[in-house]
């Protein structure tokens, strides 16, 4: 049996399919449109193409991130935070916190051993912890956001951003800039204000044990970087890491699927 | 050694010593009362034989040095909101780390005396800490100040806690409650006091001898760690013939006085000197305030009298800064702006304390608006060094004493 | 308000700021007493931000935005208890900006150990009493009191009596709706307000509402500023039967009756210091509160606990890390959502809620 | 020879420099974004300013500096805040002015002056740029519209939106939010100018509002900006062609004065940091 796992978040749309056999079959990611449910399907046929299934093959649909009320073809809508939990677990079963970084809002979760959430916070008032910063100190220093990482590494002598305001922390940027301190500094000292305050959410739910990172910055090795200088010790990551809430979906579809052949078809 | 340096020393070699002894209650068996500055009652608990700390001198001092910053967010890590007060999360940071403050280890309480003066939060702190160290906590209820001056009601209720206090004090120390002693305690208490109240009051003068702000706070730390002791008075008589010579001299804290200000508000202490130094800079000398009230309000007559010594207590608990209602406070500004002949009055509002805070706007709405009273309003905190943003600060008052400085060069 | 104002000119109305006032006090007085619970989502925050700090909490700000655009001039007076530093502050900043209007500040006692603590209450009683009669005009006999605490002994039963039957049948009655019928209370005369209740009471129990899978709770925290009603609703929404809260706490602050006998005022004083309900806002006399909510939360049959504190509310946050300690190490979960009075963002207290239900209900 | 003084004022999006001559008249004038070095965006503004006074540079007597990077202005002689600069400039050009407020890029300014154009009070907004020009740039950008046409389709707008969020990053989701529910672009930007324009009014109220008002900063060019302001206080308000140019026309007054021979009051300088 073949569930799916849509993730509709305000950047990216994500699918992941997933089958009985307990292996993920093909995952798609597409930019999210006003059109939410024309995005979703979309994204849907196209997975399905992926993974070489028909539509009618999947027999349970999970949505999952802001817009997973928008989508009438769904059995089940589940929290982004619930989602990227399971999902971090399946993909790193010995985590006990996970960090979700995106491009709006960034969250910590404190798992148990079956991956459900302990505790969790959020930072969804203040952009200064998440991805949208990054673009914002991007489009200050006029590099494009594709080479951000990979200048941000060079840095030798990162400098500090920490203004609370995402925006007056533009300002900083721009008083470094004229200050004449590398590019690579100023960019490294941007993620590492981010992995503080990401750090900081992480701290309040508890961050002793294994750390996963999942969400769309998990890509961004200068982020990984930042957290674990910041943390102190690794954190998993991989690619799949920004399809963790779509893989919790799917996952959390397939039990919801188990329990109805075990009862309800019976 | 000139006068200067005998009153330092002093100051030095006592708050040494009392260090030292909180760093040796654990082998002295001696027992330790936390308790706050505003409207304390040490006077009480040294006739018990009890140590008094103060949680807030030690969040003052973490800041001082430089701690503040990661003590709080130790305690943003076990749940406290970055919305809530700096100096409680200080403190409950010092608990998380085993209490290393800045001057040695602290003991752990065995009494919290909760003097609830003029703040709420202290409730709040001390039974976070009685819930924390499983400590008894005695809440000393003392009514806020509605009129100018307590009602009977008021002082019988404080008095009737105080007596109650005084019995878990000789239950929790083993020592009984000797009243002579008591009084000789005030009486050095009242010692003391008085001195204070004459070193408030050099700062009439032009140019004033010290910053009734800036200096004053390191001034008045005896007065509140050291209260009803020998050496406490022995400081101040030092402090007074230092600044009558100083005065003689026509010495000041800036090279000339050119501004005279009243400051409302505790002073940001994690960046205290560049605070300073962005007034020092205009020529501005603070010649009166009131965080130097959070003692006690000793300069408008409020002792503590060995003829009486319960109900002075009482007495002396409700008229701390904080205790007293808005109206008052006010007059108390205006009578300090004219007493002292000041030029503006600064505002440093914190957020940390809503009980200094909330309401300063409207002193400033006020004395800025109806009475043409130059005010400057700045804000930071008092104990959380991200609240502090030295550029937009320095802007602020630059700005205000240029426009000043014009004024006055236009005006003749 | 201004319809009552002109039903009755000779009444006076004054104003109670939450969390606890004794209304009984108003009433007697002959005036009518009035919750005030800030200015709702509605009013946008123009005049007060010039008196007080953005650090503060909505409801103080609003309701002195409220004052400042003259909508409180209804108001005689204005009750402000001794809850915390803001409300007592807010006090003096009212009686600078409303000369005309009764202005007073209640010291409630937080020391509720000591004998002295009912002396003491019974004092500051008669000192409001005596400036209620100043502004009223006329003297309060035993019997006036008498009555008015027979009046709110009958609200706070029927308010009691709604609540009960929702702890017990969640499904019947919504807290959303049990939630607005007490709010109604907050202009009306105690006696309307009373059959009011009893209406809602009797409707509920002919409702044939079937239970649903949901995950009860109790929801702490918002015993003065008040969530607005699509928080509550998106709470229920998302999952939850609320089986007891602490909304409006302080306009049904006792449990039981207080004694309308010989020394009425004695008797109200009497109940404050030894039955008030645990708050963040009285010190505790017994017990520490964070010490109760497990066994609270086992004799309830509660799955956990929602958290809603208004944003910057000092009491509420501090007890907060009290409570979650508690419930960490009796392993009962929970979840902990600020808010402020103008919310635009409802959606993402539904996905923190739903994120709870779901670590409840999902194995 | 003519006296030339010069005010140049350095703000955190952009550099204004103006030459004045010795009656106090406008000889030139540069503006351009501040960019990435202020020293750079500095001497370029002087430069060009310079250049459209038709004269040298070494024919300006007195410089001051003022804005965010005045103690970065190389050819500075001395500093003023720009609150003072504001009040000075605002004055001169509306002399019955007696509250200024002033909306620039990342922070909002109340001022008082008395008859003499003296600062007699003064409010900023605090730690976040919370309702700013900045948040106007995110608006235009969300909506996908050059920031100069925001304020007059706000003025078409039917049914202005309450927008919330005043946060500079967060209004760019209120905005999407908004558009998915089929508001229209109009009642989204009346919307958004009405909630700045609430924010400042709350900053002028603290200083209080007396009558004339003016309006400056890079904002005040904004129509949709002006209206909102008027509409909320039930008042006119004075704006100026020259308004981005007020800090800089203050600043070269204060020139004026102190090559006129003035003392001019300014902050003690501690090596240009």
């Amino acid at each position: 049996m073949i569930s799916a796992g849509i993730d509709l978040g305000a950047g990216t749309t994500k699918v992941l399919l997933y089958d009985a056999d307990l292996a993920a079959l093909g995952t798609v990611s597409v930019r999210t449109r006003p059109d939410l449910e024309a995005t979703a399907t979309e994204a849907l046929l196209a997975a399905c193409d992926a993974a070489g299934v028909r539509r009618e093959d999947i027999a349970y649909v999970a949505t999952t991130g802001y817009g997973r009320y928008q989508i009438p073809e769904r059995d089940l809508q589940i929290t982004e935070v619930t989602c990227h939990a399971r999902g971090a677990r399946h993909l790193f079963p010995d985590t006990r916190c996970v960090l979700d970084v995106g491009a709006q809002s960034s969250r910590a979760m404190r798992v148990d051993d079956r991956g459900r959430v302990i505790r969790f916070r959020m930072n969804d008032r203040c952009a200064a912890g998440a991805g949208k910063f990054l673009e914002r100190v991007a489009r200050a220093l006029e590099i494009p956001l594709e080479e951000l990482p990979a200048v941000a590494l060079r840095s030798t002598d990162p400098q500090p951003i920490s203004s609370i305001c995402a925006v007056l922390a533009e300002s900083e940027v721009i008083n470094h800039i004229s200050q004449g301190k590398p590019v690579e500094d100023i960019l490294m000292g941007a993620h590492l204000s981010i992995a503080d305050r990401v750090l900081a959410l992480l701290r309040q739910v508890g961050a002793d044990g294994e750390v996963a990172l999942t969400g769309g910055l998990a890509r961004n090795p200068a982020m990984v970087k930042a957290l674990e200088l910041r943390l102190g010790r690794p954190l998993h990551h991989s690619d799949h890491s920004p399809f963790a809430g779509a893989l919790g979906a799917a996952l959390l579809g397939q039990q919801r699927l188990a329990k109805r052949n075990a009862g309800g078809g019976a | 050694m000139s006068d200067e340096d005998a009153g330092k020393a002093l100051q030095k070699r006592l708050l040494g010593e009392y260090y030292q002894s909180l760093g040796d209650a654990g082998r002295s068996g001696q027992k330790v009362a936390y308790l706050f500055v505003p409207g304390n009652v040490v006077e009480l608990l040294r006739c018990f034989d009890m140590l008094p700390v103060y949680p807030e001198i030690n969040a003052l001092q973490c800041g001082i040095k430089k701690m503040a910053g990661d003590l709080i967010l130790r305690a943003e890590n076990i749940g406290y909101s970055s919305d809530v007060c700096g100096y409680v999360k200080n403190d409950i940071g010092l608990m998380l780390s085993d209490r290393q403050s800045p001057f040695g280890p602290l003991p752990k309480p065995d009494l919290l005396v909760c003097n609830y003066s003029g703040c709420n939060t202290f409730v709040k702190w001390f039974e976070a800490l009685a819930h924390f160290y499983g400590a008894e906590l005695f809440v000393l209820d003392i009514p806020y100040l509605r009129e100018r001056g307590p009602s009977t009601a008021d002082i019988e209720y404080v008095v009737a806690q105080l007596e109650e206090l005084a019995d878990v004090c000789a239950r929790t120390s083993g020592v009984p409650f000797d009243r002579e002693r008591l009084k000789r305690v005030t009486s050095l208490s009242y010692a003391a006091e008085k001195l204070w109240v004459d070193v408030l009051h050099a700062a009439r003068s032009r140019p004033s001898p010290f910053d009734a702000y800036f200096e004053a706070v390191f001034y008045m730390a005896p007065l509140n760690i050291l209260r009803g002791t020998e050496g406490c008075v022995e400081y101040y008589r030092l402090l007074l013939e230092e600044l009558v010579s100083r005065q003689k001299e026509g010495r000041g804290p800036v090279p000339e006085e050119k501004f005279r200000v009243v400051v409302e508000g505790p002073p940001p202490w994690p960046h205290f000197r560049s605070f300073w130094e962005l007034f020092k800079r205009w020529g501005v000398c603070a010649v009166a305030s009131t965080y130097s009230k959070v003692g006690g309000l000793f300069d408008q007559g409020v002792f503590h009298d060995p003829a009486q010594p319960m109900e002075s207590i009482a007495r002396y608990a409700m008229n701390s800064y904080t205790n007293w209602n808005l109206g008052l406070r006010l007059d108390l500004l205006r009578q300090y702006l004219r007493e002292y002949e000041a030029d503006a009055l600064i505002i440093h509002s914190v957020k940390s304390c809503r009980s200094f805070s909330v309401g300063q706007a409207d002193f400033r709405d006020v004395l800025a608006k109806e009475e043409g009273v130059p005010t400057l309003m700045v804000e930071s905190d008092l104990a959380d060094p991200r609240y502090y943003s030295e550029a937009q600060l320095k802007n602020r008052i630059d700005a205000f004493f240029e426009s000043l400085a014009h004024r006055r060069l236009v005006g003749g | 308000m201004r319809a009552w104002k002109e039903e009755h000119p000779s009444r006076r109305a004054v104003g109670a700021f939450p969390v606890y006032v004794p209304t009984e006090l108003i009433q007697a007085a002959g005036a009518l007493p009035i919750w005030l619970y800030g200015g709702g989502g509605s009013v946008e925050i123009s005049h007060a931000d010039s008196r007080i700090q953005s650090f503060v909490c909505s409801i103080s700000r609003s309701t002195l935005e409220l004052g400042l655009r003259g909508h409180l001039d209804v108001l005689d007076g204005l009750v402000f208890p001794s809850i915390c530093d803001v409300a007592r502050n807010l006090s003096g900043v009212w009686a600078r900006n409303f000369p005309r209007m009764f202005v007073e500040f209640l010291h409630l006692p937080q020391n509720r150990r000591s004998p002295s603590a009912v002396p003491y209450t019974i004092a500051e009683y008669r000192r409001l009493l005596a400036g209620l009669e100043r502004l009223c005009g006329k003297p309060v006999a035993p019997e006036d009191l008498r009555a008015a605490i027979h009046a709110h002994n009958e609200n706070r039963e029927a308010a009691w009596a709604l609540l009960d039957a929702r702890r017990r049948t969640p499904w019947a009655t919504d807290a959303w709706e049990t939630y607005a019928f007490l709010r109604a209370g907050a202009v009306l005369e105690r006696e309307t307000h009373t059959s009011l209740l009893r209406q809602a009471l009797a409707a509920a129990r002919e409702r044939g509402r079937r239970p649903k899978d949901k995950v009860p709770v109790i929801l702490l925290g918002a015993f003065c500023e008040q969530p607005p009603l699509d928080l509550i609703r998106a709470v229920e929404e998302a999952g939850c039967y609320i089986l007891e809260d602490d909304l409006l706490l302080g306009s049904r602050w006792f449990r039981t009756s207080i004694p309308d006998g010989a020394d009425p005022l004695r008797a109200l004083a009497e109940a404050y210091v030894a039955s008030s309900p645990p708050s963040s806002v009285s010190h505790y006399r017994g017990t520490p509160k964070q010490d109760l909510l497990p066994q609270r939360c086992r004799q309830l049959g509660a799955s956990g606990v929602v958290f809603l504190t208004a944003k910057f509310c000092e009491p509420a946050l501090y007890d907060q890390v009290l409570y979650k300690e508690r419930l960490e190490s009796a392993q009962i979960p929970y979840v902990h959502i600020e808010f402020e009075e103008k919310m635009s963002a409802v959606d993402t207290v539904r996905t923190q809620i739903e994120t709870f239900v779901e670590s409840v209900l999902f194995e | 020879m003519r006296t030339y003084v010069a005010g140049a004022d350095v703000g955190s999006t952009t550099a204004k420099v103006v030459i004045l001559d010795g009656e106090g008249d406008i000889a030139g004038t540069s503006l351009g974004p501040t960019g990435a070095s202020i020293v750079e965006a500095a001497q370029r503004r002087f430069q060009e300013a310079v250049k459209a006074a038709g004269i040298d540079e070494h024919e300006v007597e007195f410089v001051v500096g003022t804005g965010y990077g005045r103690f970065k202005i190389p050819f500075g002689h001395t500093q003023v805040t720009e609150i003072s600069c504001h009040a000075r400039g605002a004055h001169h050009l509306f002399p019955g002015t007696r509250t200024i407020v002033d909306i620039g890029g990342q922070d909002t300014k109340a001022i008082s002056v008395n008859e003499l154009g003296d600062v007699a009070d003064f409010c900023m907004n605090d730690k976040c740029a919370a309702g700013t020009g900045r948040f106007l740039e995110s608006a235009a950008l969300t909506l996908g519209l050059p920031l100069e046409e925001i304020g007059p389709v706000s003025l078409r707008a039917a049914r202005p939106l309450r927008i919330t969020n005043v946060c500079t990053v967060f209004v760019e989701s209120e905005i999407m939010s908004h558009m998915m529910k089929g508001e229209t672009v109009e009642d989204i930007l009346r919307g958004v100018h009405n909630a700045i324009a609430g924010r400042s009014i709350s900053l002028l109220r603290r200083v209080g509002i007396n009558p004339e008002i003016s309006f400056t900063g890079g904002v005040s060019r904004n129509v949709g900006m002006v209206r909102a302001l008027e509409d909320q206080l039930g008042l006119r308000v004075n704006v100026s062609p020259l308004s981005q140019f007020i800090g800089a026309i203050g600043a070269a007054l204060f020139a004026l004065e102190r090559a006129r021979g003035g003392k001019l009051v300014a902050a003690p300088v501690e090596g240009g940091t």
